[in-house]
């Protein structure tokens, strides 16, 4: 029996991977599993031995922290997709930055973000309130999910009438989201990397130039997320 | 070393584990009594209930619950026009969720405590006219003793190591729902193993000592088989 | 007291008892294992929710009136000491209080002093007992009911401890006692109960009551008990006697003394009464009535009941058949009659 | 048999007692509350670790061997019903069977025939104690060790299942009997051993252990029962009486027959017996008695207690003071007992 | 609806609960019967070593577990030398987890039923010759009965709802360490909120149904006084 090809994929990125682990499957012919936790879980799990094959981090750091402790492949690190900020909110009329930055100033509701520490998508909503000057105004009214699925459900669920969260969650809603310019926070850059255990660095490569692929990657962007500039390695 | 913060989650993770299972206690104690007499076919059923809260894991529950606290749903709004506040994220939300999660750990200690007492010892208490509370508190709680520290020992180490639930209606806001073993998480995931470490031995050893108190305290109770 | 409970049990047993008892205060409920005993006890604490129980003691009903029992088993509180069992009934005692020794008197009387500090763990089964009676005791009940309460006391510190009890009875406490043991009912009870088959089929002196029993293997019959009455004479003897006339003659008695009317009167049962005919003779029974045979009964199981009379005072005396044989009785033979006082 | 036993209990009390037994079926062991008799059981059935018990039984020690014991409550487990709890007994009985009878039989000696199907919590506590016995018997210990065993039966079924054991005793299976009942310790026992503050103080026949006693607890009034017996002489004017020979005299009895020994006796209680000196007059009384005073007791309450005497035969007769006086009894002097049969 | 990899993660789930309750009661009956018979200054401090599972957060103990079951740490040297196989994601790593995890659940209960069982019973097993074998099966297991039902339900329910150490050591791999908790959990991540209702629906009542009939079955030993 053929044990499929295991990716391990941070929460944000999980729903589109999922359709695109389904493709890859259907042309190739090679069977693979989708293994979602938070950044930091998958992180450790590798580092004690998880048998995955490829690790899909919400961030660049922790694949670069692999390679630098020689648990992965440095020539797979590469980028995949560039998350964007979106907010959202219970109030239609908010539609661009500035009314946004605006309501923000008067709203004095709770806002959800996801943990700055924990998840890229939170220290990107974290860093945007710093620029505009909002961090004061809500340094005590912050709802932090543990990611920022956890912060979009605090919004989904009408606990919290406002959200920063990744606008790949977001991407079907049309009414009360604003996405936040990438000048307003730094670049969320979501790498990936090859464990050094993985076995079949081979069918690795395939998935990731797949993913990297022209055509899929300008699907991402309907999906919430920027698309990737990757140097040749596919070539 | 822990830092500040942790010492703020330390205080909060104390004070609801100590108020969970106070509460708990006090309503674990008439079900599980009134179950414990009741004789009808209907009564595995409602054990069974009881111990639904386990089944789901906790950040499910988590989400179910915070389905329940959203202020447009019927328990929120109750809540909200009752006490002004809202339900999530706020310390009382972490309460009633911890009480729901951790109420299987007391209610069936006790139950199963109570069906096995003799009802005797009672009818001695009633031949001495002594009123149902009486004997209640002065044979009923001291004869099943263990049970009732096996109850608090299970809900109150349940409730400081019970973070899904917490995490998920907390919201993770330090001082008011970021309790220790959310921060004790928190370090896990940003790879800060050093300060986990430190946390999870004091919080252990902290603990420990508590459940050495808790469990010495009924060093009285661990032989009272019914003699006579 | 009146008493009328049902108590259903098994599918084939129930309890349907009824009695009445007046001026009581030690009455002997027996009867064979398994006959109800424990079961009209438990239904008269009012710990039986199934039992309709119609009674009346003092003013009102039963369940008004605080019902001490002491159960069959001694049912110390395992989690205290023999003084923490003890101190919980004087906790709930009634304020109004039916016992006027006081507590220690009422611990030293049931032989527990030495007990106090010990758990009931390590107790022996008479010494169990007998705190289990004190802490009844102890909560001063209007009423109190024993369930074969000394069954495991041996039997010099059961006998003491049934005296002193009797004491307690006659200052004002009326207890019932389940009892197998034949001298305690019939030395310390005014009248007994036997129950058979979850009712109560006789209720007599306690002479007449253990008669029946010893006889029932041999089929029923009754049982006569004859009462003399008279006036008192004086104080005879001792103070443990008094005596009163009866037909001319000097009867002694130790009990029901009615001292109101300043008459007497003796309960004679027929099996206690022995016959002769030329007795001048003393014995060491202290009571001799001269009288005549009016009837000698049909024998029955080898023994017959013979009616005696003399004015207008009547005995009994069950004899056997051998006895009429060697005494050669006949009707109208003048014969003396000697029984206890 | 043989044993010697230490254990310590509490502080001030440790049992020490040591006896040895030859060729017995039934010993009976009394002795006051509290006195270790449960304690001492407990450890010759290997219950107690800090027991130290040295013993010969058979060709071994006592622990080798098989030890039935019915404690003093009744212990049924209440998971199983009678049945239940009987069939655990045969299930782990030993190969080689010490009763000859058959299961059913010793389910009917004990009375149980009809609870089989019942659960413990509604048993009353004779039926419970039957119970028990008749689980430790199914187990066919090699010695049996009863414990009170049918203290809250009632004495009808007592004396039935008493005698029925006696022959269960003879026939192999060895007993000994804690009982504070006198009559069932005189009647079925060969020989009592009397225990006082944890030691074995004495160890005699029962008429002896008996009355040591009732000596020693002078100043209660206890009822006291002697039992005379001897070989049976003839039935005598109906099949009612049974006579037997009594160091010279003939007593009549109606029951306790013992058949196979061809044996009778008949417990005379004190209460019942009636004394005088120039008694040649026939009473109504069927038994006449000849014997010595031995000893007439301080007064309690009015009454005393005369010891009598005729060789190895005793009896006692409680009777008034007054009648003391009037019949001007002295030790020694040669008086007519007269009592039922 | 369910899809196809809840499935396998249902059946996952119930031979994880399955194993590792009866794996508990193996291990939590002998240690719990040790327990009730040790009487040592020390016993609290057992007691307490035993409640400590339940204190660490479960993702926090999931990652010390990580550690331990690592291929470079001696605990997962020795199974990987003995086994073959490494014991991180692997399902008798999730086995051996979850029963570290429920520990508490089932000595607890069963340590307090046998402090509470009369001895004397024994005894009485004791003088009909019965083995220490017969008389623990035939008269601790059944007298104890309610308290194996409990500790059995406890471990169960809290077995299938678990998942925070599951999800640590297990990785979500599904068909191997994927069980239904995770699935629950990764449809509500996911935002599949109707896949999890019902997924959670049917969870809840098929447990329930379980531990209906678990419950049921105790009911015999519902009113076990020691009568006499
Ligand atoms: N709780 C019960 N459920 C069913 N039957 C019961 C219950 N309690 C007692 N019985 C039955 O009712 C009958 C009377 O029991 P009870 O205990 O009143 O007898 P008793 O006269 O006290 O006997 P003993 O002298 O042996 O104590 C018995 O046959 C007994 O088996
Ligand atoms: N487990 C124990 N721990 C401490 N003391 C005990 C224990 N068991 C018995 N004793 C004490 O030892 C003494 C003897 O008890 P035991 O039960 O042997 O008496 P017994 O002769 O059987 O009395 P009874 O006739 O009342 O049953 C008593 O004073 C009792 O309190
Ligand atoms: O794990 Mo996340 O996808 O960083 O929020
Ligand atoms: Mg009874
Ligand atoms: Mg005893």
């Amino acid at each position: 029996k053929e044990t499929p090809l295991r990716l391990a994929v941070a929460a944000n990125f999980a729903p589109v991977l999922d359709k695109i682990a389904g493709d890859f499957s259907a042309r190739t012919g090679i069977k693979t599993s989708v293994t979602v936790a938070s950044s930091g879980t998958l992180f450790a799990q590798i580092r004690n031995g998880a048998p995955f094959d490829i690790f899909l981090s919400a961030d660049a750091r922790r694949p670069q922290q692999l390679v630098s402790e020689n648990l992965a492949d440095s020539d797979s690190l590469i980028a995949y997709a560039t998350g964007k900020l979106a907010y959202v909110s219970d109030n239609p009329a908010i539609s661009d930055v500035d009314t946004l930055i605006a309501s923000l100033n008067h709203n004095p509701g709770r806002l959800a973000i996801a943990h700055p520490e924990l998840a890229p998508y939170g220290r990107a909503a974290l860093q945007f309130l710093q620029k505009s000057g909002l961090e004061d105004e809500f340094a005590g009214r912050l709802v932090r999910g543990k990611n920022v699925l956890q912060a979009w459900q605090y919004f989904e669920t009408g606990n919290v009438s406002q959200a920063l969260v990744a606008a790949s969650l977001v991407a079907n809603k049309h009414e009360g989201k604003v996405v936040i310019p990438s000048f307003l926070h730094d670049e969320i850059t979501q790498k990936l990397v090859i464990p050094g255990s993985s076995e079949r660095h081979h069918d690795a490569m395939r998935f990731i130039c797949y993913l990297v692929s022209e055509s899929v990657q300008r699907s991402l962007k309907s999906a919430g997320y920027e698309p990737v500039q990757t140097p040749g390695v596919c070539r | 070393m822990p830092v500040s913060g942790d010492v703020t989650a330390i205080w909060l993770t104390l004070k609801l584990a100590a108020l969970t299972s106070s509460i708990l206690l006090i309503i674990a104690t008439p079900v599980a009594w009134w179950l414990s007499c009741w004789q009808h076919r209907l009564k595995s059923v409602v054990l069974s209930v009881i111990a639904l809260p386990l089944i789901l894991p906790p950040t499910v529950l988590g989400f179910y619950l915070l389905l329940a606290f959203a202020p447009d749903s019927w328990p929120g709004q109750w809540w909200q026009s009752v006490f002004g506040t809202s339900l999530a994220f706020s310390f009382s939300g972490l309460v009633i969720g911890s009480v729901i999660y951790s109420l299987p750990f007391a209610v069936q200690p006790l139950y199963t405590g109570f069906t096995q007492l003799d009802r005797r010892y009672l009818e001695v208490g009633k031949t001495f006219n002594m009123g149902k509370f009486a004997r209640f508190s002065r044979i009923v709680v001291p004869l099943c003793q263990s049970y009732f520290f096996v109850a608090l020992g299970l809900t109150f180490a349940h409730t400081i190591g019970e973070f899904g639930v917490v995490l998920m209606i907390g919201g993770n806001i330090p001082g008011e729902t970021q309790v220790i073993a959310i921060a004790l998480y928190d370090h896990v995931e940003m790879g800060q193993y050093q300060q986990a470490h430190w946390l999870a031995a004091g919080l252990m050893l902290f603990s420990f000592l508590l459940l050495c108190i808790l469990y010495g305290a009924n060093r009285g109770g661990g032989r009272q088989w019914n003699f006579r | 007291m009146e008493f009328s409970v049902t108590l259903p049990r098994t599918a084939e047993f129930t309890v349907e008892a009824s009695a009445s008892l007046l001026n009581f205060s030690m009455v002997g409920l027996t009867g064979h294992s398994g006959a109800g005993k424990t079961s009209l006890f438990r239904a008269l604490a009012g710990l039986e929710k199934n039992a309709q129980v119609h009674s009346r003691f003092k003013n009102g009903a039963l369940n008004r009136a605080r019902v001490g029992l002491v159960f069959q088993e001694p049912l110390l509180l395992p989690h205290l000491t023999v003084e923490g069992n003890l101190q919980l009934a004087t906790r709930y005692k009634a304020s109004h209080r039916t016992i006027s020794q006081d507590d220690d008197a009422i611990i030293a009387g049931c032989h527990c002093q030495h007990l106090l500090q010990r758990s009931p763990n390590g107790l022996s089964g008479g010494e169990a007992q007998r705190v289990a009676l004190a802490r009844a005791l102890l909560n001063q009940p209007e009423l109190l009911l024993l369930d074969e309460p000394l069954s495991a006391v041996d039997q010099s510190t059961r006998t003491s401890i049934m005296q002193w009890l009797r004491t307690v009875a006659d200052q004002g406490l009326p207890m019932m006692l389940i009892s197998h043991d034949i001298s305690d009912l019939w030395l310390h009870c005014q009248s007994l109960l036997l129950m058979q088959d979850g009712q109560i089929v006789c209720h007599d002196v306690p002479a007449e009551v253990i008669h029946t029993m010893y006889k029932q293997s041999a089929g029923g019959r009754v049982q006569q008990v004859a009462v003399l009455a008279g006036p008192v004479v004086r104080a005879e003897n001792s103070n443990a006697f008094t005596g009163f006339k009866c037909e001319g003659q000097l009867v002694y008695t130790t009990r029901c003394q009615d001292s109101e009317n300043n008459r007497a009167t003796l309960s004679v049962a027929a099996h206690s009464v022995v016959i002769d005919k030329n007795g001048q003779v003393p014995t060491s029974l202290d009571n001799q009535f001269m009288c005549e045979v009016q009837e000698i009964g049909p024998p029955i199981d080898e023994e017959v009941t013979v009616s005696l009379q003399r004015g207008s005072a009547r005995l009994y005396a069950t004899i056997s058949v051998a006895a009429v044989k060697r005494l050669n009785l006949q009707n109208g033979d003048t014969v003396r009659a000697s029984f206890p006082a």
